[in-house]
């Protein structure tokens, strides 16, 4: 389950205690909750049921690529 | 399909549950004789629009109509969508639009500048295509009665002979431009989220100009023509095949879509095949000149104009009938024709 | 490279997917010669088997692999005792906002109105919104109005409404009916009670695991041997986690892998688990037909009870049967048969009229299966 | 008149308003020369329908929307009324109507059985006539974004020579049956004064059979046609006599209408001649054969058919473009074209 | 012969009006020969109005005759300040029921919503009701909704809300704003404050006097030495009340004539008389663009205050200024000036787009005029 | 003012004390509040603004049509 889709952030802003990212998805900008403390305008989300629930993380991206780049080509 | 004692969304969704609908409710009462006139086409084809023949010329006609909300948004408004609409039907059926006529129904307390807008955007393209507008009709209904506004749009074309759609073994299956361009703009206004325009914009436009000579020049080879409008791809591919003999293969990674437009279906987890656009034209060609037509449209101004597939004889017997992809891994998929799509989160 | 550029490539990437399948099936030739005719990969995770089925996999494996989806689906599980009182809520004027995957959702009733669908055609305020902040900010707007969220989902949803209650930044004018399930649990009760249920390997959700990490999942090799790979959602991860399930079971060394780093820590989202724990207190709970599955539910704590829908109401949160007559739903939920066994499949039992709930949700088994037969054709 | 900010049911009334705003806001911004096309008739005269001509075959045209509640009524339904609405504006323009299309849209949760009896009656009257139903559309709108269910129709007719409207001083006028039955009922119904059937009933119905052959017959004598729906027969005669140099005479005490619908519509203070007939016309036609279109009119089935006055040249000039009528007691008053009437108590 | 087929003939026996036109003339000519060079009789009531108009009788009378129109139209004189109420009150949730005849009333301001049909196209729930019955069904049928009835009329509408009242059947949702105005006052008035009225007779209001009984005009001829005939709403008893009027002229006997007999008792009706004296209770009222005439506003006395709107709302029913820039209602209204004298008539104020209070209601002076020109013409 | 219709009675109902009529008018039947004391089906009324407030007077009818028909015929 749980559909989750790559977002960037845009703008953070709080309500209270609570922090709404304005992120970007596709084609559409949408607010959504922060379910991670700390976010920064640049940094990359995934955004499930319009919480970013985790950050993608820049290096572990960069490492799977090359996984792929590798098994795909080894053969 | 049973259709239940209340009618709902979904049949009025575009896909096979509209057919149904129409077939069981109306089709099926007129009797054969008057299912069509003058040597003409009708409720017997349920193509784009209808024909009839005087003399040599065949008189095209088409009416639809327009309930979108919200009634403006990114790339254009109800009444530009009602002219696109109605002469993209006559164009699908290779003849040439002439004639316009209009029925405009409003909500009492509806602005009067908004209706000026979308009555100026609708002359505005009849111009531009240089059709007339012969008449047409002005209603108001009781507040709240209606939400807003809702425009029936009737279009006159002339044809030398008309496409009725009717796909040949060994055909391409064209698509003139990208897909779900307009049912994504549409979706996102309605769920609030074009706060800011990023790229989402409907393609409503008539093609008139760019795709009508190619369709007069090549009238011979195409087999089919058809907008994809409320269904989207999978419903136009799934009633041309539907019945046949053949399968239609198709080639989802070849299929023009817009990046921005696949991820925020994707985002909503709605597959783009079944979303509607407005400024396209899937149309099934012989082989031999597919490629032209491809180029033709290039030139013309379509420029995402692609081959995604084809029309074979199946093997397999189960497989007449459908539409398979051959996935972007290469796998292979039934291409299915639901038309309704709810946004999910899972 | 930029960040946004390397998500691109993550799906063009798809197209060198060929490669992975040539070593998968080399890795099913070898071990079908050791004696596995018939490996079952079970995938946990609707969105995995939205993915494998959506983009064909299962056209492209080899014989002696078979792609089974586990209770993945929260909508399928979802007790259909809650869509009646919604519909029910919804008829007396409540606004009753809810997930479009729930929203066809039917209840245990055979006759009338079935579902929030149903119950919006009958005058009833039933809405789908994309997430609960936009829940919030309708309750705002309509302050002389009761609404009902419908907090249907795993722990992947859960901070959904946590963080918001955890922040208090919900209008008392808004109840939330907590469906919420736990997947863990289910996991174990699949491996403890129901043996029938062969399993080879375990393609782990990826998004359950962002916020309840990897680790969660170390019983699955540690307790009951089975080789499981925590995988992301591009046709290539689960590619790349039926290779690595198949290379485990070669060498024979069941491990926990986590194949989607880029998003997945083994400790998962620590700020979310806080919070999780402080709004929702973790009970034996009811799953639609499969029974009361122990620790598996979500429940409201204490302090947060004035925002629970059956506190409100009074009454108490009672299953009762919600396995529709004829319905092989629980068999297809928990992997053990498939939709085709179904008699209903495709009969009465459709995706423009669903029956049964795993024909609902875009991730119910019935529903993929409807929208894309699985292949194996040449063309 | 100034439209203002908002739309109001005035404009919808069918009186000069709903002209105006056809004028201003559409008319004023085609062309001329995308008025019209193929040498026939369109926005430039605002007749019944339009027309084309191909070869030597008149093609007639007219699209209509229909919105009446409730949608069922003594003496008819929503379908029935839109078949004969559209018919009967072909019939009008001197057509005999070959082929209909209809647009259907329901509001999500419209009871199927309903819709049924809409599209059985419609159908119906359609074979009945012997009109080809060639084509439409269905669309569903969302909970509470309609009121029930709306048509759009569009009658395509054929006519070796049109009848445009076009009055000439010496006219009889010709009132084919008695007035203000369809639009009494209607008011009667919305008003909830219809609790038992106590001789109100709309009298909606297609003229093709009754109307037509006379037509047909006496072409070249008959200079205007046109059925008194929205607005009744005050908004036809006023739209023929505006802007020439003529007046409209009618004696008020000849115009056929039955008791019960006269002492209706003075119970609530309202006038007959603004009040809608469906299955009736008015005609304006050469002195010389007024009686002999009368008789030929009883004759086929419309025994109420009555000369109810002429087309004089006024001696005062302020007259000229008006509608007088002669009272019951011998006065003479304007009869203006308001559409819109409240009931009053005062 | 029956009742019914009576009623029937009285429609008929129009068409013998011909020859008491031509006594009409006769008289009027005997008349002219006495020095009476312009006779001018008023009506008192709308529907007399509407049927002159209607039947065009002032294109059949003698040019030394001219009918005027003296202040019948209820809805002319209902002050703006009402109105004003009334819509502000809609947009806040209140539904209010109106006759036709007031629905589009313009209040006093010139921007905005200015009428109760102006008020429903901004959302408000406004509705037209055929009569205060219809209101109490509806206000039941919505018990948890406030509504307020706009009860505008003469002596002749006040039984519609006061046998209700007195017989306790209104619901508590239902509030009612009592614009009631009464008639021998204004008659009063109008002899005593405005001297400029030259009246030679009065063909005194039908229905209102079934009510209050044909005796209420006796002062008339006794105290002003005015003819006057109480007369039925058919054009001939218009027109036998004309002649009556001439005939006492010619005799200089000056009387009261109670031509409408069939529906008109001395003493009207005593039960409805009894009932309106109960629940309403006679105060100095203003009437608009007349301003405050004695003892001639017909208020809910203090047993029926529950259901009185000013009273539920703890406010003051105090006039503001609502006499239209350059609308010549206050003369119009009572026959001092014609409509044709009015800049705006038929130009920015017309019947479907009505500037000023007399162009509202079918009885206005100026709706009438401009529906129907009086017409003297040859064909 | 005042517009005022002749109407039938039909059928009479008491809601507490409030006489309610049944009447026809022209094509239509409508319910209307009796302004009357005693009225019996058969009778005629006149009937403002959906209350009957006078009975028609059958002899009096009669009377005027007779005055009408002599005037009419007089001269
Ligand atoms: S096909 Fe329908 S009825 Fe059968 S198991 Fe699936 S959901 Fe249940
Ligand atoms: S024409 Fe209009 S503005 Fe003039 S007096 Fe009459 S109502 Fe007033
Ligand atoms: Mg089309
Ligand atoms: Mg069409
Ligand atoms: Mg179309
Ligand atoms: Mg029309
Ligand atoms: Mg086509
Ligand atoms: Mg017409
Ligand atoms: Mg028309
Ligand atoms: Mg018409
Ligand atoms: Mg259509
Ligand atoms: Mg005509």
């Amino acid at each position: 389950m749980c559909l989750g889709v790559p977002a960037e952030v845009l703008e953070t802003r709080k309500e209270g205690e609570l922090v709404i990212l304005k992120v970007k998805m596709g084609g559409v900008v949408k607010e959504v909750i922060s379910g991670i403390p700390d976010l920064k305008p640049g940094e990359y989300v995934i955004v499930h049921a319009g919480v970013a629930i985790s950050r993608i993380d820049e290096k572990e991206l960069k490492e799977i690529l090359n996984v792929w780049e590798e098994l795909g080509s080894l053969y | 399909m049973v259709i239940g004692r209340y009618i709902t969304t979904v049949h009025g969704s575009g896909g096979f549950e509209t057919l149904e609908i129409i077939e069981k409710l109306i089709v099926h009462r007129v009797p054969e004789n008057l299912r069509k006139v003058l040597d003409g086409v009708g409720l017997d084809v349920l193509d784009d629009g209808s024909s009839m023949r005087i003399g040599n010329t065949h008189i095209v006609i088409s009416t639809d109509n327009f309930t979108v909300k919200p009634l403006f948004f990114p790339g254009g408004d109800i009444g530009h969508l009602a002219v696109s609409g109605v002469l993209n039907d006559l164009v699908m059926m290779g003849a040439r639009p002439i004639a316009f006529m209009d029925g405009i129904i409003v909500e009492e307390g509806f602005p009067r500048d908004d209706l000026d807008r979308i009555l100026e955007s609708m002359i505005k393209l009849l111009k531009e295509n240089n059709v007339a507008l012969i008449g047409g009709d002005f209603k108001v209904m009781p507040k709240k009665s209606l939400d807003g506004l809702i425009i029936s749009g009737t279009g006159i074309g002339l044809a030398e002979k008309p496409i009725i759609d009717k796909i040949k073994p060994g055909d391409k299956i064209i698509v003139t431009g990208p897909i779900a361009e307009h049912g994504a703009t549409i979706l996102a206004a309605q769920l609030g989220m074009l706060e800011q325009a990023q790229g989402l914009r409907s393609d409503t436009r008539p093609l008139v100009k760019t795709v009508l000579p190619i369709l007069e020049k090549y009238r011979d080879h195409i087999h089919a023509a058809r907008d994809p409008t409320r269904g989207g791809l999978s419903i136009v591919l799934n009633e041309w095949v539907r019945g046949t003999k053949y399968t239609i293969v198709i080639n989802r990674s070849t299929i023009p879509i817009r990046d921005e437009v696949r991820q925020f279906l994707d985002a909503l987890g709605i597959d783009p095949l079944g979303v509607a656009g407005e400024g396209l034209a899937i149309l099934s060609v012989d082989n031999e000149v597919a490629d032209e037509i491809v180029e033709e449209l290039h030139r013309r101004g379509e420029p995402y104009a692609t081959i995604i597939g084809e029309v074979i004889v199946p093997e397999e017997e189960y497989l007449a009938g459908r539409v398979i992809a051959i996935t972007e891994v290469g796998g292979k998929v039934v291409v299915q024709p639901n038309a309704l799509n709810l946004p999910r989160i899972c | 490279m930029s960040i946004e550029k390397k998500i691109k490539e993550l799906y063009e990437k798809n197209s060198i997917s060929k490669d992975i399948i040539t070593k998968i099936t080399g890795k099913a030739h070898v071990l079908k010669k050791k004696g596995y005719d018939t490996i079952k990969i079970m995938n946990f995770c609707g969105t995995h088997e939205w993915t494998i089925t959506h983009y064909g996999i299962r056209s492209l494996m080899p014989d002696n692999i078979e792609l089974i989806a586990g209770p993945g689906c929260p909508v399928c599980i979802t007790p259909g005792h809650y869509v009646d009182l919604l519909i029910d809520l919804s008829m007396e004027g409540y606004t009753i906002l809810s997930y479009g995957d729930s929203y066809k959702l039917p209840g245990t009733r055979l006759r009338g109105i079935r579902s929030l669908f149903d119950a919006r055609i009958h005058g009833g305020d039933t809405r789908i919104v994309y997430s609960f902040l936009d829940a919030i900010l309708i309750a705002r707007r309509n302050p002389s109005r009761k609404h009902v969220f419908f907090a249907v989902g795993f722990e992947t949803t859960m901070p959904s409404t946590a963080v918001p209650l955890y922040n208090k930044v919900v209008p008392e004018n808004l109840l939330i009916l907590s469906a919420y399930r736990l997947t863990p649990p289910i996991m174990k009760y699949l491996l403890e009670e129901k043996p029938e249920a062969v399993i080879h390997g375990v393609i782990a959700p990826g998004h359950v695991s962002a916020v309840i990490g990897s680790n969660s999942w170390k019983f699955l090799p540690e307790k009951y041997n089975i080789p499981t790979v925590v995988a992301g959602f591009e046709p290539i991860d689960v590619l790349l986690a039926i290779y690595y399930i198949l290379d485990m079971m070669d060498k024979n060394e069941p491990k926990l892998i986590n194949e989607y780093t880029r998003v997945v820590k083994p400790e998962g989202n620590v700020f979310a688990k806080k919070v999780m724990s402080k709004v929702y207190e973790v009970r034996d709970a009811y799953w639609r037909g499969i029974g009361v599955v122990p620790k598996s539910g979500g429940y409201h704590s204490r302090d947060y009870l004035k925002h629970d829908l059956y506190y409100n109401l009074g009454i108490e949160d009672k299953p009762i049967k919600d396995i529709l007559p004829g319905c092989k739903c629980p068999e297809v939920t928990l992997g053990i048969s498939k939709p085709t066994d179904c008699p209903l499949f495709m009969k009465t039992c459709t995706p423009s009229n669903p029956y049964g709930p795993c024909m609902v949700s875009s991730e119910g088994t019935c529903r993929i299966w409807a929208e894309n037969l699985p292949l194996k054709i040449k063309t």
